[in-house]
């Protein structure tokens, strides 16, 4: 570092080293505050009886040492400098009774306050980084044991619901006017249908087109028609919320999975 | 009663085999053991101490090849296991074949199609079957012999049922007029079915 | 003796949470235990019993957070020194964030950089958050709605505390004060919440 000083600043020798030694420390420093709390300590009292006006001139004095061996300060830390250079004016003037605001006092009490409760969160660390540490001090089980899950599932089916169904069939039948040919027409209600059936399985993102019928994958008419439907469908049923569509690109396969609904009410 | 130097006492020496034996991710030999605790110390004699101790309990100390390891007891396997009971909504489409099945049973897929006046999936009568609410009832005597369904035991049991003639309801849904009193579907099959084809086709794969 | 169910006895039920908690790396809850052991089963009651079995053994029963789990004693740690993972050295602005966390949860990263008086780094927090030592908490319900920072289970069973209320020294640091996010006086700061909030609902889940 030495060959950043400027021999023209023509400081003494032993100013230089005393700089410099201050210089290569404020790499160390985090910042402002970090070089404050460092700075406090050459106080060698109890941080809550520091004298924010001695640190505000060691601070200055820093800065001013760093200026003139040309090196640069961030920019915070030039902040800083202002700010004490203020905060000391104002602590040795006496208390100007229109002013308005925080006093000095409050000021410099608060600058204490950030600067214990740094230290205080160092020494916490420090506490909690010296405690037995699990895979250091104390171990757990090295070779544990999976719980294999069974799934079982239970339908919820009652005897109503298959009375209903069963006479939703026969009420629809007696008003069926007309059957068309349904050998190659799959509709959007048989695809929701089938759709609803099977689409709580898909846990992963599964292609459409697997969801398309047996039998309805080959014949074009067919498959066709059974795309078509099981698209409007997919459609309905992302509207529902019960699934979720997504396409990567321009004609990429289209894909659904089930959406995973927050059970109970 | 002198120790050359200090050798843990053994159930010190007890308490580092159990550490070390529960912390390895694989079984570990005696040697390994005795290499790792302070000279002196005779890990076969903790190790015995230990596994007395641990005799009964809901873990062991069992050998493995060379090695010893904690195992849990054999008796509570049960516990590794985990049933997650699931609660499923029937697709409508299930329903439905199944109300078929059991009004109508035998009854056989072209039937249930023409019920309900659409196609049945493969999925659905698959999802049928597995539940074992649904099986295969003896073929029909007719071209193609298809087979046909008919319900379970199980079924019975899970909708609280005698037998399928007791199914409660049928009358009333007759007597509702929710049922007409059409010959059952099954007697027109031979007509009007395109379906003879269709059958031997459908359980082929 | 007649019991209602067939509820195992006592010494039991001790076996089989003794060969849950040995399972499992993780700790495990009187709930997650329950549920796997036979109806009317009480795990308190077993655990309370087992913890006393093991005390000043090789292995102990912890508790971390609302969980339980086994632990070698710390005292044992030199014979699993081979076992040690490569543990990454963590940044002195990393250790500091963390301690900040775990003392002033639920913090704001602006508070954290209020704090300790520099910007925190997005990578101190990506690794903290890897480690899953600490996670997202509540969004402050304060204009920005920034999110906040708690710390986990995991890193209650990291440094063997039961609750990030026994972390050393909590109290006497919240005595003085030191754990309020006084504002600097005169400064209205409408972007964060005014100090002793953060505090009253820090322990209150």
């Amino acid at each position: 570092m030495g060959d950043e000083t400027d021999p023209t600043a023509d400081p003494t020798v032993s100013d230089r080293l005393a700089a410099e030694a201050l210089i290569i420390d404020v790499d160390g420093y985090e910042g402002p505050l970090d070089l404050l709390l460092s700075l406090s300590r050459t106080q060698k009292v109890d941080l809550r009886k520091i004298s924010v006006l001695e640190l505000a001139e060691q601070y200055l004095a820093f800065v001013t040492q760093a200026k003139m061996l040309r090196i640069e300060l961030a920019a915070d830390y030039l902040v800083m400098a202002a700010w004490l250079a203020f905060l000391k004016s104002r602590l040795l003037l006496p208390p100007d009774p229109e002013a308005e605001g925080p006093s000095a006092e409050e000021l410099a009490a608060h600058l204490a306050f950030q600067l214990e409760r740094l230290q205080a969160m160092r020494e916490a660390a420090t506490r909690l980084m010296a405690r037995d540490q699990l895979g250091r001090d104390f171990f757990a089980r090295g070779e544990t044991e999976g719980i294999a899950r069974i799934r079982e599932t239970s339908y919820d089916v009652s005897l109503l619901d298959l009375m209903q169904a069963y006479a939703r069939i026969r009420t629809r039948d007696e008003f069926r006017p007309y059957a068309f040919d349904r050998k190659n027409l799959f509709t959007m209600e048989q695809a929701l249908e089938r759709m609803r059936g099977v689409v709580g399985f898909a846990g992963e993102w599964t292609d459409l087109s697997t969801y398309l019928p047996d039998g309805w994958g080959t014949e074009p008419k067919r498959r066709r028609s059974a795309t078509a439907a099981t698209f409007a469908a997919s459609l309905e049923l992302a509207k529902q919320g019960q699934i979720e569509i997504r396409q990567q690109d321009t004609f990429a396969p289209i894909a659904i999975r089930a959406r995973s609904l927050p059970r109970g009410h | 009663m002198t120790m050359p130097f200090d050798i843990p006492p053994m159930g010190e020496q007890e308490r580092m085999v159990e550490a070390m034996l529960f912390a390895s991710a694989r079984p570990l030999t005696l040697r390994e053991m005795e290499k790792r605790m302070p000279q002196g110390c005779d890990a076969a004699e903790a190790l015995a101490a230990l596994r007395q101790r641990y005799e009964g309990r809901g873990v062991q100390i069992t050998r493995v090849g060379e090695g010893w390891a904690f195992r849990t007891a054999p008796d509570l396997g049960f516990l590794m296991q985990q049933q997650i009971a699931e609660q499923k909504k029937l697709s409508r489409a299930a329903i439905e074949t199944l109300a078929i099945v059991a009004y109508h049973q035998p009854v056989t897929r072209a039937e249930i199609e023409e019920i309900r006046g659409v196609a049945v999936s493969r999925g659905t009568i698959d999802q049928l079957l597995e539940l074992e609410w649904i099986r295969f009832g003896r073929r029909r005597m007719t071209p193609g012999r298809p087979v046909t369904f008919v319900v379970t035991e199980e079924f019975l049991d899970h909708f609280g049922l005698e037998s399928a003639r007791d199914l409660p309801g049928l009358k009333e849904l007759r007597a509702a007029g929710l049922l007409d009193n059409r010959p059952m579907p099954g007697i027109l099959r031979s007509e009007e079915e395109p379906g003879a084809k269709g059958q031997s086709e459908m359980f082929e794969e």
